[in-house]
């Protein structure tokens, strides 16, 4: 069927669902809304996306906002 | 059902009369007197109109319209006859007036004539008991009707 | 169960007023409450007096005079019905004079009725000739050459039911049912005396009338006046079995009347406690489709979507659906397939489903429909209230002085219980209403909003938290009720953040579009207005601040105290009619039966000790995931059932890349839906007619599903999920649902009382139902919300990232009509196309205008995402800037336009919000010619081969 | 009269007078230089159109007078000269409590209005607390005028009584009954005493809004009311009144057709209880009285209850104003205690019938009333004699008829005029009143031929539904004056209101008194009971 020019990749859907969150998070203050975005990425995200967005975290890391990268970080670390 | 559009004059005085007496349901006899008054007759193109703007349901309107003998759904003949039909004018001869009315305005009670100049129609009292028969002629009363009245009433129908 | 008519009390229940009164009926000393007719106190004695005129779902009306009894010391004969119980009143129901009263009403009746009752479709069935039996009416002396009202031409019109004047008695039952029960007005009566007809709107046929085909006046009709269609061809029924619709969240109960095998009407039960004995034309008269030769009875199978179906035995079928479950898990992994639970489906077969994808796929990515529409209320309320779920029963509308209506159309969308609401506010509660569209409610014959806010699609929270701010500001909010039942701390950081001047509606004004004066005003009749409850629908979820809109909504509840009693609260209005118990059946990648997480320890070992497997702790893929791991490659097979995703899901295009990239897609269903043909196995689904189970409706309520008729597709769903697990080696041996409703009741807590038994005796129950809550919960959160505190959520407003802009300049925003159905998969195939064969699209006079449109036109409309082609509709319904369609039917595919972007915290698409141009067009696109080519090409089916 | 003087003349503009020919007179007059004042109605029309002139203060009158009598009743040559109108003997004899003014003042002019005690009954309301303006109206005996004679200081204690915050007060000026006209006269006539009346009634019972329903048949009494109102909008504030017009259907003369009517709903009769009283206009507590009775209160509260209860007789209390109508003499209204006897009504007062022939029935009430012949004229007007006697009052309408008269076509017409008027919402008015009429066809046909056999008809549920065979129909008189008796049971214990249920008051009075006018096979005998 014809064109999918408007739909993203699955990269680029990952990274925007992380900014996502943490845009509509942001108001409840960084330090929270860190929390937040990250406990939401870990009750709501699927294995195989949550590798993705940590690998994502460090190769693309200009595209995810403060808020979403410094989640990610949350997640992954130990 | 409306094949035909209200005509937008009518939305016009259904908005005008609406703004200015409220648009709750029991203004909807005022309504429908002011239309009759206007136009002489309620058309089925009206009722929807009328519906809407009294919040009310095409059925409701219809409902009420033709509960009310006075309501017309068609116009009415140019001059209307109406002529009583209670006790107190039978008491007086009203059964004998009726039928040399019908004949004298060449319409039978109830109906307009063909060529639509007159309306003939039966009312049940015009409270004015003691004088009859009775008659409303285009809205004048007239008393006492016998063969002369009955006369004079179908000259002035002519015109 | 056999036939037996329901007992007709004659008049409505008092209205409670806690007293009681004393009398004599007949010799025998009753106590009934006040306010009781005469008639409903005999009838609840068990002596009947005579009736036509009367009847116990409308008000009392007093005109027929057949129910005339004695009062001692009364003069004359009042009519039962209409005369209240009074104490130490003695009521003789039976007497000479009184028969004879009757007997000379009857023969007046009959001087005027067609005197064809031997063939007659209601002949057995019909009030007026049992009471003329009851009367003892032996002549009618009147004579022949009188005037009558026979003779008139019957009206056809209707795809339903007949309208045959000629047996009209005018007892306004149908009149009075419309208006009090389904509150359309309708109907009337012409004329008046002895000419009084009943009339459709202005004279007209039924339908070219008001009328909405709701069946109230069939189901009033004492006579054949009004008769089903079926009633006529099939004859009158001879068993019932009472059941529960399978159309939208309402979950009416009706009486499923059959004659032998056939199945002859639905009749709405007056037990039934969402509904009371309504109905509407989807429930009562739109169920054809379950004998519609569309229907798929044999299991069919094909290696690749480009050959033509081949039919198989179920047991090849089943064979191969395992064998390629299995072979997939071995090539790529636990995790490369799914499934996806139906929301149409019983609770006991989607827990099946889940079951089947948790226990024997071994992973969890199980997702529903209800992703795409009511996902972003379990988040918002479980994170605000603790709990996924509304909290009023439908009951509960009538304590309601102002009713919130957002985002929802329930004249349309949940139109029985549209009409509790209609009634409320012709009680005089007020009506508030925040939508884009000038909704049915908004104005229509005797309902009015107080307030309509037509905001911007896509300003939800920015409306909620205008109102918010007025709400803090002016000092509006319940203190007392906050300090109490939530957190005050977080009370307060809230109320400082709505109170910011930028959240004002003045400020949002620009943003929203409405005036800050009505927000206002709305706002503070919201707070101040008594008891204020909120309904909403997929014009509240569907977006991408989806949950934060459903958190805004319970933040405000909160903040004004309107929780935790009859007659408030925030009710999400569910579209299927199993969406809520889909998500309470665990049906979400990341929890189990009853809302509980899949990381959680110990629920998960309560599981794992039933089933006797590991289980997975980590979240599986939702929908939207899943299709963008099978384009990624990673998820390779999907089982289906009872699902439109291709129609139903937003960016056909995408969907359509997704299931094309998979190796094997399950579909289980009635018929050969739009997502069959990108399908390798498709396995005939069961109507609700053919399985027992239950539902769950959007008050929480558990009601039965009751089998009717044989499956003719050979199985329930609930078994083919079940040789499905068989054939994966799983020790599954239910012979009955209620087996599996047991298992339910075992492992989720605020099930533990379900049992069918119970709902056999209790007729229904309301989760929570443990031994906390013996009888079920009505309402919630009474002494407390479940999560303890009540939790304020800010909640920023966070535009959506879908524009307009020069090259899609409107707004198109999606939903749903009365006669049709979701998809349409059943509605399309039923009489129910005689009102909405198409969908349209609306368009403001000035945008049609300005574009050179007219009413009827072909249009294009074109997104981002894709591009089709519809006739156009011109209506002030819709604002300047705004468009809107119906999803029903696959010829338009709406969703072709919608976009992939979907609610922060759930994903559920944003449908009501897309960036499109509209322009004319000459007929269909030409995406839809080559997708109808498609579609025909991948439908082929290769018979069965006669060797089997 | 000097030359030069400029004259002050009196002639109604009452509709009946305009129907004879008023406006001509007055515009003869007013051509001639005359200062004219439009009245209301003296009430009694033998004499219309009347003029009276004003000399010295004193008004002396001529009539019936035509516009080419001018300069004989100017120079006082005019040979109906009837001197001082009051003090002949039809008004003499009066006790015009409600009717005072009438005829006398201009009905627009209030300075006119208060001259003649206009508002003193108002003025002392509003001096007294609401309960004590309903202990007077109790205290007056007041029945209600519109025909049931309910005690009318009761009805207004329920709505004082019951709570709300919007109660009104409606009019009932839907006067429909043949024969009746005091309401229209008293209207047209009078309209400050209703209106005062009215706001009397809002301040005892707590009610800040009433309407007055009249017909659509009054145009002169709608615009003169719609008039009056406007001008005393300020002496009435805070309440306030408006005139809502009827559209043709006898039926909304019935309390509860009228308020849904008023609501803007076919005038279909409500099934009671609720009373209108407590759930009346709107679902609120609701006074609902005749004009007489609104028109009645001002006399007490000015006058004090016991100068009204001091007329009467009985249990019926004050005055009633009656209206002699039909074939008869001296038609009008005649005001006056309960109590006289029908028969001084009809040939003292009326003076017989117009045509001079004997009177052989008189109707009493109105279409739902019964008929009466000479030989019950001793019945005193009261309500619970008239009951007795199988009739009512009603509004107090008698329609006389001479010897002319063919009572079994006035039963047809009882049942014809139910079928036209029928709101139609219950069976034996909606269906009974048609086969009425049918019946009748059939009693009038067999009275005028030989009477038919009846072939026997067998019971059974079967054969019912197949007796409109017209071979099983006996139309024989003994038949068919059987049922119509019988119809006449289903119908009067039957219906739901007033028009189904008091139809067999004339129907039946006719056949029991009038037998040799239904072939004069039907011996009177009660309906079973």
């Amino acid at each position: 069927m014809s064109d999918e020019n408007d739909v993203m990749s699955t990269e680029d859907r990952l990274i925007y669902m992380a900014n996502q969150i943490a845009r509509n998070v942001t108001a409840l203050g960084k330090d929270e809304a860190v929390v937040m975005t990250a406990n939401h990425i870990r009750d709501f995200w699927d294995p195989a996306m949550k590798r993705r967005i940590a690998a994502l975290a460090a190769s693309r890391r200009e595209a995810l906002l403060p808020i979403a990268a410094a989640a990610i970080d949350r997640i992954s670390a130990p | 059902m409306q094949s035909h559009e209200a005509s937008v004059d009518m939305k016009r005085l259904i908005e005008d009369w609406v703004h200015l007496h409220g648009r709750t349901r029991d203004q909807l006899l005022p309504l429908l007197h002011a239309i009759q008054e206007e136009v002489g007759f309620i058309d089925d193109a009206a009722v929807p109109l009328i519906a809407q703007a009294l919040n009310l349901s095409r059925a409701d309107v219809h409902g009420v319209v033709t509960f009310y003998h006075d309501f017309r759904r068609m116009p009415a003949g140019r001059h209307v006859v109406k002529l009583c039909r209670a006790e107190s004018c039978q008491a007086r001869g009203g059964a004998a007036i009726e039928v040399a009315a019908a004949q004298r305005l060449g319409v039978p009670m109830g109906a307009t004539r063909r060529d639509g100049q007159v309306t003939l129609e039966p009312v049940y009292c015009l409270g004015l008991c003691a004088v009859g028969p009775n008659a409303l002629v285009d809205g004048r009363p007239v008393a006492r009707i016998d063969a002369a009245a009955i006369e004079r009433i179908a000259q002035e129908v002519a015109a | 169960m056999t036939f037996t008519r329901e007992t007709d009390h004659g008049t409505p229940p008092a209205i409670a007023t806690g007293r009681s009164v004393t009398l004599t009926i007949d010799g025998e000393t009753v106590t009934m409450p006040e306010g009781t007719s005469i008639m409903r106190a005999a009838s609840l004695t068990g002596c009947s007096i005579p009736k036509l005129c009367a009847t116990d779902n409308v008000e009392s009306f007093g005109s027929c005079r057949l129910c005339l009894v004695e009062v001692e010391g009364r003069s004359g004969y009042p009519a039962s019905c209409t005369t209240p119980i009074a104490d130490g009143m003695v009521v003789r129901t039976q007497s000479e004079r009184l028969k004879q009263l009757r007997r000379g009403v009857m023969e007046l009746y009959i001087s005027d009725h067609p005197l064809d009752c031997l063939t007659c479709p209601a002949n057995g069935d019909c009030e007026l000739q049992e009471q003329a039996g009851a009367v003892g009416l032996r002549e009618v002396r009147y004579g022949y050459d009188g005037a009558t009202n026979m003779g008139q031409a019957k009206d056809q019109s209707n795809p339903y039911f007949d309208f045959d004047p000629s047996k009209c008695i005018v007892c306004s039952r149908c009149v009075r049912a419309c208006d009090e029960v389904q509150g359309t007005f309708a109907l009337t009566i012409e004329g008046r005396g002895f000419d009084s007809k009943v009339s459709p709107s202005q004279g007209q046929d039924f339908l070219s009338s008001e009328c909405v085909s709701c069946g109230a006046c069939v189901q009033a009709c004492p006579t054949a006046t009004l008769t089903e269609k079926k009633v006529v061809e099939i004859g009158t029924p001879d068993r019932a079995v009472v059941t529960t619709c399978a159309y939208c969240g309402v979950g009416c109960t009706f009486r499923a009347e059959m004659r032998g095998e056939e199945l002859v009407r639905m009749v709405p039960w007056k037990e039934g406690k969402a509904n009371h004995g309504h109905s509407c034309v989807k429930g009562r008269f739109a169920w054809g489709y379950a004998q519609h030769r569309d229907r798929i009875l044999q299991p069919m199978i094909r290696s690749s979507v480009e050959e033509p179906w081949r039919e198989v035995s179920w047991e090849e079928a089943i064979a191969h659906t395992a064998g390629e479950f299995r072979r997939i898990q071995a090539k790529y992994g636990t995790r490369s397939i799914g499934g996806i639970t139906s929301s149409r489906c019983t609770n006991e077969e989607t827990f099946l489903v889940q079951k089947l994808i948790r226990q024997g796929f071994g992973n969890n990515n199980v997702d529903t429909c209800a992703r795409v529409c009511h996902s972003p209320t379990g988040y918002g309320l479980k994170t605000t209230f603790g709990t996924s779920a509304g909290t009023q029963d439908f009951d509960s509308i009538a304590q309601a002085d102002v009713i919130l209506v957002i985002g929802a159309n329930p004249t349309d969308g949940h139109p029985v219980f549209a009409s509790r609401m209609k009634k409320r506010l012709r009680e005089g509660a007020k009506l508030i209403v925040i939508d884009p569209r000038r909704i049915d409610l908004v104005q229509s014959p005797h309902v009015e909003a107080a307030h309509h806010l037509p905001l911007r699609p896509g300003t939800n929270v920015a409306m909620l938290t205008a109102m918010a701010h007025v709400t803090v500001t002016e000092n509006l909010f319940d203190e007392a009720f906050i300090r109490e039942r939530c957190d005050w701390e977080e009370f307060m950081d809230w109320a400082a953040f709505v109170a910011e001047p930028s959240r004002s509606p003045e400020a949002v004004e620009p943003l929203t579009g409405v005036m800050a004066q009505e927000v206002r005003a709305a706002a503070r009749l919201y707070a101040t207005g008594g008891n204020a409850a909120i309904y909403y629908g997929l014009g509240v979820t569907e977006h991408s601040q989806g949950s934060s809109t459903v958190m805004a909504i319970a933040n405000l509840a909160m903040a004004t105290g309107n929780i935790g009693r009859e007659g408030v609260g925030v009710n999400p209005l569910r579209g299927q009619n199993n969406v809520q118990g889909a998500c309470d059946m665990g049906s979400f990648p990341h929890e189990f039966s009853g809302y509980r997480h899949v990381s959680d320890d110990a629920v998960r070992a309560s599981f794992e000790k039933a089933w006797g497997v590991a289980l997975d702790a980590e979240p599986g893929l939702r929908i939207p995931n899943m299709l963008d791991a099978a384009t990624d490659g990673t998820f390779k097979a999907i089982f289906i059932q009872g699902e439109d995703i291709l129609q139903s899901d937003p960016n056909t295009h995408h969907v359509a890349a997704g299931l094309a990239a998979m190796e094997c897609v399950v579909v289980q269903d009635l018929f050969l839906n739009e997502t069959a043909n990108y399908a390798h196995v498709f396995l005939p689904g069961s109507t609700f007619l053919e399985k027992d189970g239950t539902f769950t409706n959007a008050e929480r309520r558990i009601q039965r599903v009751r089998k009717v008729m044989a499956p003719l597709n050979g199985y329930g769903d609930w078994e083919i999920v079940q040789l499905v697990a068989q054939a994966m080696g799983l020790d599954w041996s239910y012979s009955h649902p209620s087996q599996i409703m047991d298992e339910i009741a075992a492992l989720t807590p605020t099930f533990a009382g379900v049992h069918y038994d119970r709902l056999d005796a209790e007729g229904s129950l309301q989760w929570p139902a443990n031994d906390a809550a013996p009888h079920g919960t009505p309402t919630m959160h009474i002494d407390g919300f479940v999560r303890g505190k009540g939790k304020f959520v800010v909640t920023d407003y966070v535009p959506t990232d879908e524009k307009t802009g020069p090259r899609f300049p409107l707004l198109l925003t999606t939903g749903r009509i009365l006669s049709q159905y979701n998809v349409g998969a059943q509605t399309r195939r039923t009489a129910n196309e005689a009102w909405h064969r198409e969908d349209r699209l609306e368009i403001h006079p000035a945008d049609a205008e300005n574009r050179g449109i007219a009413d009827g036109d072909w249009v294009s409309l074109k997104s981002r995402a894709g591009e089709t082609s519809l006739r156009a509709l011109i209506t002030e319904r819709v604002a300047p800037g705004v468009v809107y369609t119906t999803f029903h039917h696959p010829d338009t595919q709406a969703n072709v336009i919608t976009t992939d972007y979907s609610d922060w915290a759930t994903n559920c698409p944003e449908y009501k919000v897309t960036a499109v141009q509209v322009m004319r067009s000459n007929g269909p696109s030409d995406w839809q010619r080559d997708y109808a080519a498609q579609a025909r090409h991948s439908r082929r089916i290769a018979p069965l081969e006669a060797a089997e | 009269m000097k030359p030069g003087q400029k004259s002050k003349i009196y002639v109604s503009r009452d509709m009946a007078s305009v129907a004879l020919g008023a406006d001509e007179v007055a515009q003869a007059f007013a051509a001639a230089g005359c200062e004219v004042v439009r009245t209301g109605s003296r009430g009694l029309f033998s004499i219309e159109p009347l003029v009276e002139v004003e000399q010295d203060g004193a008004r002396v009158g001529f009539g019936p007078v035509g516009p080419h009598d001018v300069a004989a009743v100017l120079d006082g040559s005019h040979g109906a000269r009837l001197g001082d109108v009051a003090a002949l003997p039809f008004l003499a004899g009066q006790q015009r409590f409600t009717f005072a003014r009438c005829g006398v003042i201009d009905p627009l002019d209030p300075e006119d209005y208060a001259a003649h005690g206009g508002w003193r009954g108002l003025d002392a309301a509003r001096g007294m607390a609401p309960q004590a303006v309903v202990d007077a109206v109790k205290a007056s005996g007041l029945r209600g005028r519109g025909g049931a004679g309910f005690p009318t200081g009761i009805k207004w204690q329920t709505v004082l009584d019951a709570a709300s915050d919007a109660k009104f007060i409606v009019c009932n000026a839907d006067e429909g009954d043949s024969g009746t006209f005091a309401d229209r006269m008293l209207m047209e006539g009078d309209p400050y005493c209703l209106i005062e009346g009215m706001a009397i009634a809002g301040h005892a019972v707590g009610a800040g809004h009433g309407y007055v329903y009249i017909r659509s048949e009054y145009p002169f009494a709608i615009a003169t009311m719609r008039e009056a109102i406007e001008r005393s909008a300020e002496r009435i504030a805070p309440f306030t009144l408006e005139v809502r017009v009827g559209a043709g259907a006898y039926v909304c003369g019935e309390e509860t057709a009228l308020l849904d009517s008023i609501e803007g709903k076919r005038g279909q009769v409500r099934a009671k209880p609720p009373l209108p009283a407590l759930a009346g206009l709107f679902g609120q507590p609701t006074v609902i009285n005749n004009v007489l009775s609104l028109a009645a209160v001002p006399f007490i509260l000015a006058e004090g209850a016991e100068a009204y209860a001091a007329v009467g007789f009985g249990r019926s209390r004050g005055t009633m104003p009656v209206q002699l109508a039909g074939n008869v003499k001296h038609g009008g209204l005649y005001e006056i205690g309960f109590g006289i006897t029908l028969g001084e009504l009809v040939n003292d007062i009326g003076g017989g019938t117009a045509s001079g022939r004997p009177v052989r029935a008189v109707q009493v009430g109105g279409p739902l009333g019964a008929y009466f012949p000479p030989a019950m004229f001793d019945l005193p007007f009261d309500y619970e004699a008239f009951a007795q006697a199988g009739g009512l009052i009603g509004h107090a309408g008698i329609t006389v008829f001479d010897d002319r008269v063919d009572m079994a076509h006035m039963a047809r017409f009882a049942m014809e005029f139910c079928s036209v008027e029928s709101c139609g919402k219950c069976t034996p008015c909606r269906i009974g009143s048609t086969r009425g009429v049918e019946i009748m066809d059939r009693i009038i046909a067999a009275r005028d031929t030989q009477p038919v056999v009846a072939e026997g008809v067998e019971g059974g549920l079967a054969r019912a539904l197949h007796s409109r065979s017209p071979a099983r129909i006996d139309a024989g008189l003994e038949a068919q004056t059987a049922l119509l008796r019988d119809l006449c049971d289903t119908m009067k214990y039957g219906s739901l209101c007033a028009l189904g249920g008091f139809t067999p008051y004339p129907v039946l009075s006719a056949l029991d008194h009038f037998s040799e006018d239904f072939g004069a096979l039907a011996p009177a005998k009660e309906a079973a009971e």
